[in-house]
């Protein structure tokens, strides 16, 4: 395994493929040239990329939640129920925590355990253990596009067994499917393994057949400055495009200062399309995806309620061209069916609300905008950099270096010397910028604005702060004031 | 507070969930504990060798990413095969599947060997409350 | 009664008030003397005033329910539940609609039927009939400050007694407590008596006791215009200060367009405060109020958490000083006091999560700005100039005339020849202005963004919109869109 | 089509719910019918001496602030007095206070002797159906 940033060749892949499929014996069942056939028949309502590109040319934002049981009637089930009772516009599948580790003894014995006990035992959906066969019922049975959900390092068989089954997009990538989800796992390993996740799309782009990636944007979903995580996704995109992906979306995970959102979103759109552009991937159509509010939340299913419908507006005035849903069990445990389609209906009807309305440019908007560039810019560069020119060793060496550091990151890989804290009107800035390669500007504004709220607060800038933010949404505010 | 206790601190099973268990470690360690904190994605085997390693007063088992049944089965056996049944077993974060009656997770996790079990949302205070209570018996409070 | 706009002398207004506390039995309990010695004794925090002040000043926006019930121990029952297991920073009294109709007879009856049936029967707390004992009872054994909210056209015998029991503020007004609300009384019979009602609040204020007074701003909460309701509160913001008001809370329903709706309080209160001025009442304090989406609610409770969000982040980003709040139960019926509570945590969550944060001003905020403060004026101008320099009898003409035209207003002095319909945004614009005074650039620009929404659509601009726009948010949309 | 039917269409009470019955006239009388409305905040008698004066074959009251149960009492024996016990009594809206159990407030004005009785949120198209199917008897359907 030698990691560098090139389209692998069909040879190789073909080679890769045969270990790959051999993983766990549902492999088998992938027949590539059968997949093709079949994936072909896929009608456009039901392909992802395409319901995407529809709604980004008319500006609506779709809603989509994430769910996952372990039993394969019951998943289907639940499908339906968030696509009927919900109104989602967009299913997902989101994969138990097993299939995630590559685990999928674990996953059999989870399985019998529910099938036992008559309740779901696993936290998601076990795609590879189901196989093909599972996962093609899945698809004839539902009446939306599917996309794959996870936090998967190793997703090359969960990939092949989706496509092949018609679920024509898949989360994920080489950074931001490691950093936030595993500890031990190194980073030039998962970026290699998505790079075969992203040349089995590009092979089935090859074939005529749209399948979306994406990048799984809020990383830890604690605290992210919107320049860390755009850079990651920006990163993703590039390596994934080189594999020959079309279809890109790319994320954001709501941090709550309204402004500083929408821009994030704006610039995070900008710069893919430039950065892809300057790189030589002139065909590649990028949508965004917001997230609502990724981090602790309240309890009190209320005030769930509240925070669901503020991340649905920021998206809409953001114009993303989807919103990941979230519902009011979150800090409790993975939603009912009717918590997770209640959640989408609130989604959709402030969605909806707000349809056709953007938030209007300002001087703050364009100030936070190009914040956001200019950090943004900085990170890439300097990976760009590190890896002389190759931006897949670059990326390696940028998180060894702390040039990339993801806060909270369980990875041991991860520098996890940067720590962010929120300014006096909420924003996130870099609190301890660690290794991060800013230029004096750009520290001297972090801090500034920090020290703002320093002031207001009167109390010390310090991680005192971080922790404070961390609590504070599941306390009901949004920043952790003294 | 009397003599420093240890505590291993780990989130169990497959589970990356890293923010929480970040913070009982700056929390318990600032309350005087010395913290022994294995990390996320631990199996039951590191948290036992840790604790045998350390001589250790508790274990605190974190999970969340509702695999914390399977996960933590057999636990408690496991200790007293290694000796360490007098270490206090504690587990807490979102242990179970979904949103379930309380008093339902607390009986299976309680019938698994665990002296204490917490649900979703519980505070530090909380935490260090019931350790002192348990560890210094300056008060004693009931399960 | 001769109506004009000036203060009514102290002879005068203690000979009405012997008339006014000889309507029910109860008014005999009100001594001014000593509500006066009991109203000096309310601490701070209890004061309506003081908290809308401390409140503006500290850039928060408050939460306030309606709520009321048929008995007195349901009631403080009620109040109290809302208060803690809500969190409401203001507690209202909503009265039942019999007192609003002064028919204490039938308040009887209510009382007595609600009793026997262990419900209320009653659709609010009838004040008068508990009188100022009932009422200081209330206002004795809750922790927030007391605001009756009604929709009364004669409602001086309620304002006698709330006030006399420690009730802070009185919401209401002379238009905006008949046009919506009453079909036979006339305007200058509701001008008039709603001058008491001032008047007594401006006794109140010359004894060095602050009451807060609130014009009820969204009138029918159907589809009215910014400049129409803008325009009925600061005539309501002249009268009230004329007779010694000095705390003065003026309301906007809001519409759904987000920049419209932030326009229209930033404006409003812009307004408001100049002609005050200009007018020479110089200490006068202004504070504003957002009501939560007041037409239909949708049926789904979830959906309806949505709805309750969304305008509570508006609030945030208009600045407004306090935000009146639904519920879940909205197009169902009257709240049980669960819901009620839960529709207050939502809107908590939501503006504390923008607390602090503001709508940036934009070229489209502006431009909304510069509309309705232009619409405003030609209203108001012209109602003073029908009234020949006297704003009461100009009131009661400008209603005749269709000066002021409130859309779907049941009385039969409104002339009811304007009709409403949103644009292609959702803004609420004029698309038949009837008899209202506003210049051509005026009507040009209200058609023409109508006519884009008619273009968009492929319909024809009329009263087919207004009807859909109706039904539109109660099933799930903003727009009613062909 | 057949012949023109008359209803009489009005607010009960105190009720000053405009907005509803605006729409109501408007939708019934595209929809062929011949509608006198008496607005809002309407009393009973008001009803019913419409329904005398035009012939009335349905007497269709709303009522959405709560007191449709008070303001409703004895509707059907007065309307029954004055010679009217066939014409059509409908009610809709908000008719009780607060989000009751439907089939209970039903069964209340059902024993009040009212025809149909609706829910918040009924369309017009619903209550067209109907009329269409009690004045024509097209589609005879089952209250
Ligand atoms: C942030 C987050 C993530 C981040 C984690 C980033 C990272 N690496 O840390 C990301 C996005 C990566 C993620 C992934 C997943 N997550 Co997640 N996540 C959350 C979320 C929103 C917040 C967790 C958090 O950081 N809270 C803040 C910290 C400070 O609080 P805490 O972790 O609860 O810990 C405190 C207390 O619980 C207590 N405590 C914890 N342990 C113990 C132990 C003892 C003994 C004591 C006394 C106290 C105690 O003290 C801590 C400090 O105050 C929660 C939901 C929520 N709570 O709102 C879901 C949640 C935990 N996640 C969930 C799930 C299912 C997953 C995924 C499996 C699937 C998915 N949705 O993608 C994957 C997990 C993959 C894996 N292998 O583990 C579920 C778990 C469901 C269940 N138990 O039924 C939750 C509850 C969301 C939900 N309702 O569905 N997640
Ligand atoms: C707008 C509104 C107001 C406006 C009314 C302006 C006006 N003059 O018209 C204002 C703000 C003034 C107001 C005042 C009050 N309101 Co109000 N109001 C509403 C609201 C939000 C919408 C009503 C509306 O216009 N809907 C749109 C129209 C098109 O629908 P509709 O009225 O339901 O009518 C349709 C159907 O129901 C049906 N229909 C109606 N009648 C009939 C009859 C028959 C036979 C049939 C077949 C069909 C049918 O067809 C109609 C057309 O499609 C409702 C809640 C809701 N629905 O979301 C509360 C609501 C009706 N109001 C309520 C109350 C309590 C009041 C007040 C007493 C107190 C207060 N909150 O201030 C006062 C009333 C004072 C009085 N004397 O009447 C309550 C009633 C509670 C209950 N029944 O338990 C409601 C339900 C809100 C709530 N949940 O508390 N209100």
């Amino acid at each position: 395994m030698k990691l560098k940033n090139r389209k692998t060749s069909e040879g190789e892949f073909f080679k890769l493929r045969e270990e790959v499929l051999s993983q766990w014996e549902t492999g088998k069942e992938v027949d590539l040239k059968e997949a093709v056939d079949y994936l072909k028949k896929v009608p456009d309502h039901m392909n992802f990329a395409k319901k995407l590109k529809k709604a980004k040319d008319e500006g609506v934002t779709l809603a989509q939640p994430r769910a996952g049981v372990g039993l394969l009637d019951k998943h289907i089930e639940l499908m339906n129920y968030l696509s009927k009772e919900g109104g989602a516009d967009l299913l997902p599948s989101t994969i138990d925590s097993y299939t995630r580790q590559n685990r999928y003894k674990e996953c059999e014995i989870g399985i019998e355990d529910s099938i036992r006990e008559g309740r779901s035992l696993l936290n998601g959906f076990p795609a590879v253990n189901h196989g093909v066969r599972g996962c093609r019922q899945v698809f004839e049975n539902v009446d939306k596009p599917l996309q794959a959900r996870h936090g998967t390092p190793d997703s090359r068989l969960l990939s092949e067994i989706i496509h092949a089954s018609g679920w024509t997009s898949n989360e994920g990538g080489g950074i931001s499917y490691n950093i936030p989800y595993a500890k031990n796992v190194s980073v030039e390993k998962t970026l290699y393994d998505w790079q075969y996740c992203d040349r089995l799309a590009g092979f089935y782009e090859e074939q005529g057949i749209e399948i979306n990636r994406e990048p799984f944007g809020p990383l830890t979903g604690t605290l992210v400055p919107p320049s860390t995580s755009n850079s990651v996704g920006i990163i993703e995109a590039l390596l994934a495009a080189e594999q020959g992906v079309k279809s890109i979306t790319l994320g954001y995970g709501q941090g709550g200062n309204l402004i500083q959102d929408v821009a994030a979103v704006k610039v995070l759109e900008e710069q893919a399309e430039e950065y892809l552009k300057k790189y030589g991937y002139k065909d590649c159509f990028v949508t965004t995806v917001f997230h609502q509010w990724m981090g602790g939340f309240p309890e009190d299913e209320a005030k769930a309620f509240g925070v669901i419908s503020i991340g649905s507006m920021t998206a809409a005035l953001a114009g993303a061209t989807k919103v990941i849903v979230k519902t009011p069990h979150e800090a409790h445990g993975i939603p009912s069916k009717e918590a997770n389609a209640s959640g989408i209906r609130t989604t959709k009807m402030t969605l909806s609300m707000y349809e056709g309305q953007k938030m209007p440019i300002s001087k703050e908007l364009e100030e936070e905008m190009s914040v956001i560039r200019k950090e943004t810019e900085c990170i890439i560069s300097k990976v760009i950099d590190v890896g002389k020119g190759d931006i897949a060793q670059g990326t390696v060496k940028a998180i060894e270096n702390g040039i990339i550091d993801i806060p909270f990151g369980p990875s041991i890989f991860n520098l996890g010397k940067m720590m962010p804290a929120r300014d006096n009107q909420g924003a996130i800035r870099y609190l301890v910028p660690g290794n991060l390669p800013f230029t004096k500007d750009i520290l001297d504004y972090n801090r500034k604005k920090l020290e703002e709220r320093g002031k207001y607060e009167k109390r010390d800038v310090n991680f005192k702060m971080t922790i404070d933010d961390i609590y504070a949404v599941s306390r009901g505010k949004l920043i952790g004031r003294k | 507070m009397q003599d420093k206790k240890t505590i291993v601190l780990g989130v169990i099973g497959s589970d990356c969930h890293a923010v929480g268990n970040k913070i009982l470690d700056h929390a318990l360690t600032e309350a005087g504990f010395n913290v022994v904190n294995i990390g996320v994605m631990s199996p039951q085997e590191d948290f036992i060798n840790a604790a045998i390693e350390t001589d250790a007063d508790v274990i605190m088992v974190s999970s969340l990413y509702g695999h914390g049944e399977i996960d933590c089965r057999g636990m408690k056996n496991k200790c007293v095969e290694a000796g360490l049944e007098d270490v206090l077993l504690y587990v807490g974060g979102n242990i179970v599947v979904g949103k379930q009656e309380w008093k339902d997770v607390k009986y299976r996790f309680s019938a698994m060997g665990f002296d204490r079990i917490y649900p979703p949302g519980t505070t530090v205070e909380r935490a260090l409350e019931d350790l002192r209570a348990d560890l210094y018996k300056e008060h004693k409070a009931a399960v």
